[in-house]
């Protein structure tokens, strides 16, 4: 078994980046933290997460930025909102898993193999395209991106699906698509002068 | 702050930032006690408001804000007890009476609406006396100076003028008249 | 360091002084600066910084100075007029000047304390410097009024700190009322089983100070009685109480309780409030044995005879001394006091606000309150630790902080949860033998011997586990958690989530201020904080004291405090009552308002704007006339006042619009 | 009584028995839904996770679309429901946040401003409608069906606007006011795993098998929710949970489809044909 480095040195720390977060929207209460750990009790998936959302908040504030970024925990919340409703603190627990999860995008550092943010990226490109999402392309496209022999598997599902008339391979599309793509389009230009600031 | 290495380019000397002066009336029993509390609290806030205390709002005479806008106040800060909270039993409410009379008539003057401010503070609120302070002083400074002082006497230089105009021209209509 | 210079003609002259206070003030404001600018001001002939100013030395100097150099206004720019006002007045009065050709700047408070640019606060520093320097020209010289203290005292709420605060007075042989609400005094010491740290039973500490403010000669006790209404200021207030009717005469009723066995309802029936609901009672009834006074009452909603006046009334046949009375009604007194000390407790926080913990959804919670009658030999249970279906628990867990440390809730820490939650554990574990489970955010445990309490819990095996409970649930996971409370928390320590499964589930739930709060501030005029508790003058230097002269507070209606802090408390508010009373008198500031006759044309339109009735009109001579002692000197007839004929000392129309001015100028 | 209708793409899609058996109740109810002129996707929770300030100016682009009605909007997908509210809120708080997203619906010529009123038809029945009213309409009463309720996350979680955080109690009402029992359902809100059961499935399949276990043991035939995510994983994935952990047949079902049976509506009006899991107990004799 190998041995798992349990000192950390503050070296380590990336003090800029725990500063990073408190300046995001929903970030803004991440010190307030008393560590009481209502939220890694009410969270469904925390026992499957490699680090419980209070030691992720703790992990964050001290700046640990290579342990925070890559766990699997920020890909695992299902954004079902349970912790930030029960944190004495108001701490906006959810939030905070989204402003992680797009940097771990920006930097690149998400599980490569992992489906979620490639979803999430999928998701995005639909919406570009059609303005709308169409669940049946997105599972497809999904499963040829991560993992395709897995598809096979979810054929029975597929079956059903069919037989009650709930898929559809043709994605609804909105008519005036060119005024979204404005509206993504402002954004991208605000972001590039911000970027060149 | 005139120390600091200069940041901004060699061309053009930045005009000295406008730096907005507001009159505050606080009562004795709250929201001048308020204050005191932000000070304990070491609360930080905008240096821009000079507190005059009173022993209630209700005896703040509308000629008092006028008086500080004339002598070039950019903008009159009030403060009293919450409702049903005076001190004074209802000083307050006689505060809030005359105090909308005075806002009619300041809108009648032309002094925009962001340059007077009635508030209720209670003496356990030295985060509001904060907040107030910071606001209104973001606000006054996006309005600009008010400078009653100085516009007051650009107008008594145009009615100079006028009145050598007038001067002027009148004896050459007389004449006009009586040709 | 200081300037000088000769005096001015016409302008009366003006010494300056500003104070660094150590570092407070120096440190961010350039006081040497500020006394330079002010030297250069019109009437200034000295101009001096000092280190603390408010120091002996310092008030010398001033002294000496007004002699020396024939000082006519004195301006110290220093703290919040609220803290020193008083010393410098004195100061002058030293030196001969008379008290009020004195005016005070707050630099600190108002400007070293809040600023953070020096250069910023020091422009302000001057600013207030000159408007002070400004108005003191046009200050007169004053008296303060005196007025007699009346010697009787009330004394609002018979908990622990309003019996500790009346015993102190009556003992200093001053006429105390006590009044309170309940039908016995006592408050919540007297739901108590034991006390920490040292364990102490609560009644034989409490009881004996009941029994000796009932049969004290100096103490009128009044209880099931609430204060209506009080008007007047320091030294003389004068208050209406409601006596509640208790349908039993209190002088006859001996507390002998024949009349509950000869009760037409042979078992008790009705929810004990006392007991939290956990135990019956009858429509007549005692709260407790020890109830003080020892007299039985009515409850008018549950009596037979109240609600249909058909009942065969055989508890009054039962009563030898007579001393039902069907027909009783409410009785309103009034009394004359000096002085008023608030003792009117807290109350605790709504279990079932937390809905995640199951309160009143699942028979096996409990509040705190609860499990004391519970453990409570003289409780409902006579001390059994029991569910609510009579089992006896294995295991029990003890939640912290419901509604405490909560945005959600409650804000504060309540002070006491812990310390209580240590003694219920030690108690539960005594009296069942459950194994128990405390779930703490962090343990607070300082005062005397407390944290030596936890140690000895610790050692007794009680378990502690840091986190905060997301859930009681009766969702089994395991057949051991069948039939079960379930309380799902991260062990933070040990660093993952447990489930851990309880029968008795007990919440700890924090202070609160009373729900009426609010209410009786209004009642005696004075403030409150955010959190609903009454507020003190300052919160270190004048803990007891409010922002209304001659009421003073005490115990947990100022905040959340356990007994040996409340009692302290009750203590310091009956020394401050004390205070007023043995002076005899108050010297009330001379801010009042006059009429100046020849300008008043008698319009009347300040007449209804006074809160007081202070101002009448003279009929003969259609002028308006103010009553000096009864005006507080609030000064809204001033700013009424059509044609200025109305004055007011200290705030003068020439020494506000001079303040005006003076901050303006530049 | 007049209102938008926000479906979402999920009514559009697998959803599609909530959007038929809503339309079929509200019509019977008097109340009149008017679909959005070309609405947009709201984003859901995985759009977030790539572009926040993109994120909301989607949902902008629906309010502001919404606004030019002057119409309060139902929006009776969870996701939808929260992503418009939150977008409220957010833009409410964030000055910087407000410029960029107002700035850029400017750019494609929209005005958002804020004032339109996101709703869900739980609220809507409940406070609009009123029980009365409903109970009034009921012809043929669900008595002797025992339900779990089932909220899921989204509705009550963060914003409680109508409902309680912990214990939402809406749907239980209007469930007994259709003649239905409920059993006490310790899990109304824990979360389905819904998002997860697509990319993680071990995970997502653990979530969805305790909720439908535990409303079998406590005497349901069925679980009535009110989001579509919701519905779609617990009913789409009962097969690979009996190949995981046990067979557990159990129906899920949309709220309306319950309410829109005891208003005398024919089932076939009402979806029930698109459940995986055949609902014919819950039919039976109807």
């Amino acid at each position: 078994m190998p041995l798992e480095q349990k000192l950390k040195y503050e070296a380590e720390r990336d003090v800029k980046f725990a500063n990073w977060v408190t300046r995001e929207t929903g970030g803004e209460n991440l010190r307030h933290c008393i560590q009481c750990g209502v939220c890694s009790a009410t969270c469904p998936l925390s026992l499957y997460m490699d680090y419980t959302p209070r030691r992720l908040i703790n992990l964050a504030r001290e700046g640990f930025k290579k342990e925070v970024l890559s766990s699997l925990t920020i890909w695992l919340c299902a954004s079902c909102y349970a912790c930030r409703v029960e944190c004495p603190k108001k701490i906006q627990v959810t939030d905070i898993m989204y402003l992680l999860k797009r940097r771990a995008i920006q930097e690149g550092v998400y599980p490569r193999h992992f489906p979620i943010p490639v979803l999430a990226k999928e998701f995005g490109r639909m919406i570009f395209l059609f303005g709308r999402v169409n669940e049946t392309l997105l599972v497809i496209d999904l499963f040829l991106r991560t993992n395709w022999f897995r598809f096979l598997g979810m054929t029975r599902l597929g079956m059903n699906l069919m037989r009650t008339g709930r898929m559809s391979f043709i994605p609804e599309q909105i008519k005036r698509k060119r005024e979204l793509r404005k509206i993504l389009a402002a954004l991208d230009a605000e972001e590039q002068k911000e970027s060149a600031l | 702050m005139s120390e600091q290495p200069s940041m901004a380019p060699v061309v053009a000397a930045p005009a000295v930032a406008f730096e907005p002066r507001i009159v505050a009336f606080f009562c004795n029993w709250c929201t001048y006690t308020a204050a005191d509390l932000a000070g304990v609290s070491r609360l930080k806030y905008a240096p821009n408001v000079r507190v005059i205390r009173v022993m209630c709002s209700g005896r703040v005479d509308p000629q008092f804000v006028l008086e500080a806008f004339a002598k070039g106040a950019d903008g009159v800060l009030l403060g009293g007890c919450h409702p049903g909270d005076c001190h004074y039993a209802e000083g307050n409410y006689k505060t809030l009476r005359r105090m909308r009379m005075l806002i009619r008539m300041l809108k009648e003057l032309g002094i925009e609406d962001g340059r007077f401010r009635l508030e209720w503070i209670s003496g356990a609120e030295g985060d509001k006396v904060k907040a107030v302070v910071n606001e209104m002083t973001a606000q006054v400074r996006a309005l600009g100076p008010l400078d009653l002082p100085g516009k007051f006497k650009e107008w008594d230089r145009e009615m100079e003028d006028l009145e050598q105009h007038v001067n002027a021209s009148a004896p050459q209509q007389e004449e006009a008249h009586v040709r | 360091m200081a300037e000088q210079k000769e005096h001015q003609n016409g302008i009366p002259r003006i010494g300056f002084y500003i104070c660094h206070c150590g570092s407070n003030i120096a440190s961010i404001i350039d006081v040497e600066d500020v006394r330079k600018y002010v030297a250069t001001l019109p009437g200034v002939v000295v101009s001096r910084d000092y280190k603390y100013m408010c120091s002996d030395p310092g008030q010398e100097l001033i002294a000496q100075d007004i002699r020396e150099h024939k000082l006519e206004r004195l301006v110290v720019s220093a703290c919040s007029p609220n803290l020193h006002e008083e010393t410098f007045r004195n100061a002058a009065a030293k030196g001969g000047l008379n008290s009020f050709y004195f005016q005070m700047v707050n630099i600190r408070e108002h400007a070293s304390w809040v600023h953070e640019d020096k250069a910023a606060a020091t422009r302000k520093a001057k600013d207030l410097a000159r408007a002070a320097v400004y108005r003191v020209r046009f200050h007169q010289a004053l008296e303060k009024r005196k007025v007699p203290v009346d010697p009787n005292v009330l004394v609002v709420g018979g908990g622990i700190a309003g019996i500790h605060a009346a015993l102190t007075l009556a003992n200093a042989g001053k006429k105390v009322t006590l009044v309170e609400r309940e039908a016995t005094i006592g408050g919540h010491m007297a739901l108590f089983d034991k006390t920490f740290p040292t364990m102490d039973c609560a009644a034989c500490i409490l009881t004996p100070k009941m029994s000796a403010v009932k049969s004290h000669p100096n103490i009128t006790l009044w209880t099931y009685s609430e204060v209506e209404k009080v008007e007047g200021y320091v030294g003389n207030y004068k208050v209406s109480v409601k006596r509640k009717p208790r349908y039993v005469n209190e002088d006859l009723c001996v507390g002998c309780m024949a009349c509950i066995d000869a009760c037409v309802f042979k078992e008790p029936k009705f929810p004990d409030k006392f007991n939290q609901g956990l135990g019956k009672r009858k429509p007549v009834y005692i709260d407790f044995p020890q109830a003080t006074p020892k007299v039985v009452l009515i409850d008018p909603a549950t009596c037979i005879q109240m609600k249909t006046g058909k009942c065969k009334k055989s508890c009054a046949d039962a009563c030898d001394r007579k001393a039902f009375d069907f027909n009783q009604q409410p009785e309103l007194k009034e009394i004359q006091v000096g002085t008023i000390v608030l003792a009117t407790g807290f109350k605790t926080y709504d279990a079932k606000r937390d809905a995640l913990y199951g309160y009143g959804r699942y028979p096996g919670v409990f509040t705190a309150l609860e499990i004391e009658r519970l453990v409570n030999a003289s409780g409902p249970t006579l001390g059994d630790v029991v569910l609510r279906d009579g089992r006896h628990p294995k295991a029990v867990g003890i939640i912290h902080c419901v509604g405490s440390r909560d945005e959600k809730t409650n804000k504060w820490c309540s002070r006491v949860c812990c310390m209580y939650s240590l003694k219920l554990a030690h108690l539960i574990k005594e009296h069942s033998g459950a194994e128990v489970y405390n779930f703490y955010i962090d343990m607070r445990t300082p005062g005397k011997g407390y944290e030596e309490f936890y140690d000895k819990l610790l050692a007794e095996g009680v378990h502690f586990i840091r986190g905060r409970v997301a859930e009681v649930t009766d969702w089994a996971m395991t057949p051991e958690e069948q039939g079960k409370l379930v309380l799902r928390v991260e062990d933070t320590l040990a660093g993952f989530v447990r489930r851990i499964p309880v029968d008795m589930v007990v919440l700890a739930t924090g202070m609160e201020a009373q729900a009426d709060a609010g209410e009786v501030r209004h009642k005696f005029n004075i403030g409150c904080g955010s959190e609903g508790f009454f507020q003190e003058r300052h919160p270190k230097l004048a803990p007891v004291n409010t922002f209304t002269d001659g009421i003073f507070i005490a115990g947990a209606c100022q905040g959340p405090r356990d007994i040996p802090d409340t009692v302290a408390q009750a203590g310091a508010a009956a020394a401050e009552a004390l205070v007023l009373i043995d002076a005899g008198h108050v010297e009330l500031e001379p801010n009042t308002a006059h009429v100046v006759e020849e300008e008043c044309c008698g319009c009347k339109s300040c007449v209804p704007l006074c809160p007081y009735s202070a101002i009448t009109l003279d009929e003969a001579k259609k002028k308006a006339v103010i009553n000096e002692v009864l005006c507080k000197g609030c000064g809204t007839c001033v700013a009424a006042c059509p044609s200025g004929s109305i004055r007011q000392n200290l705030f003068e129309d020439d020494e506000i619009f001079s303040e005006i001015e003076g901050v303006l100028a530049q | 009584m007049k209102y938008l209708y926000f479906p979402g793409c999920s009514l559009k899609g697998t959803g599609k028995a909530y959007e038929e058996s809503l339309l079929a109740v509200f019509g019977a109810l008097g109340v009149e839904l008017q679909e959005l002129e070309d609405w947009n996707c709201c984003g859901a929770t995985a759009y977030m996770s790539v572009d926040e300030t993109k994120s909301y100016a989607l949902a902008g682009r629906i309010l502001a679309l919404a606004e030019r009605e002057r119409l309060d909007v139902v929006a009776p997908c969870s996701a939808c429901y929260l992503v418009l509210n939150k977008t409220q809120k957010s833009l409410q708080e964030h000055p910087e946040l407000h410029r960029k997203v107002t700035g850029a619906l400017q750019a494609a010529g929209l005005d958002y401003k804020g004032t339109v009123k996101v709703r869900h038809p739980l609220d809507v029945l409940m406070n609009d409608v009123g029980l009365d009213a409903i109970k009034q309409k009921i012809t043929s009463p669900m008595a002797g069906h025992k339900f779990a309720p089932y909220y899921g996350c989204q509705i009550v979680r963060p914003y409680a606007t109508f409902d309680d955080q912990h214990n939402p109690v809406t749907m239980d009402q209007i469930l007994q006011a259709s003649g239905a029992e409920c059993v006490e359902y310790p899990h109304k809100t824990r979360c389905c795993g819904g998002s997860l059961t697509g990319t993680v499935p071990e995970v997502g399949l653990r979530l969805a098998y305790i909720l439908i276990k535990e409303a079998k043991q406590r005497g349901a035939e069925a679980i009535v929710t009110v989001c579509p995510l919701c519905q779609f994983n617990l009913d789409g994935y009962q097969d690979a949970i009996a190949k995981k952990y046990e067979r557990v047949d159990l129906p899920i079902l949309y709220f309306t489809q319950i309410l829109g049976l005891a208003l005398g509506l024919p089932a076939a009006d009402l979806g029930f044909k698109r459940g995986i899991i055949s609902a014919e107990a819950v039919l039976a004799g109807r």
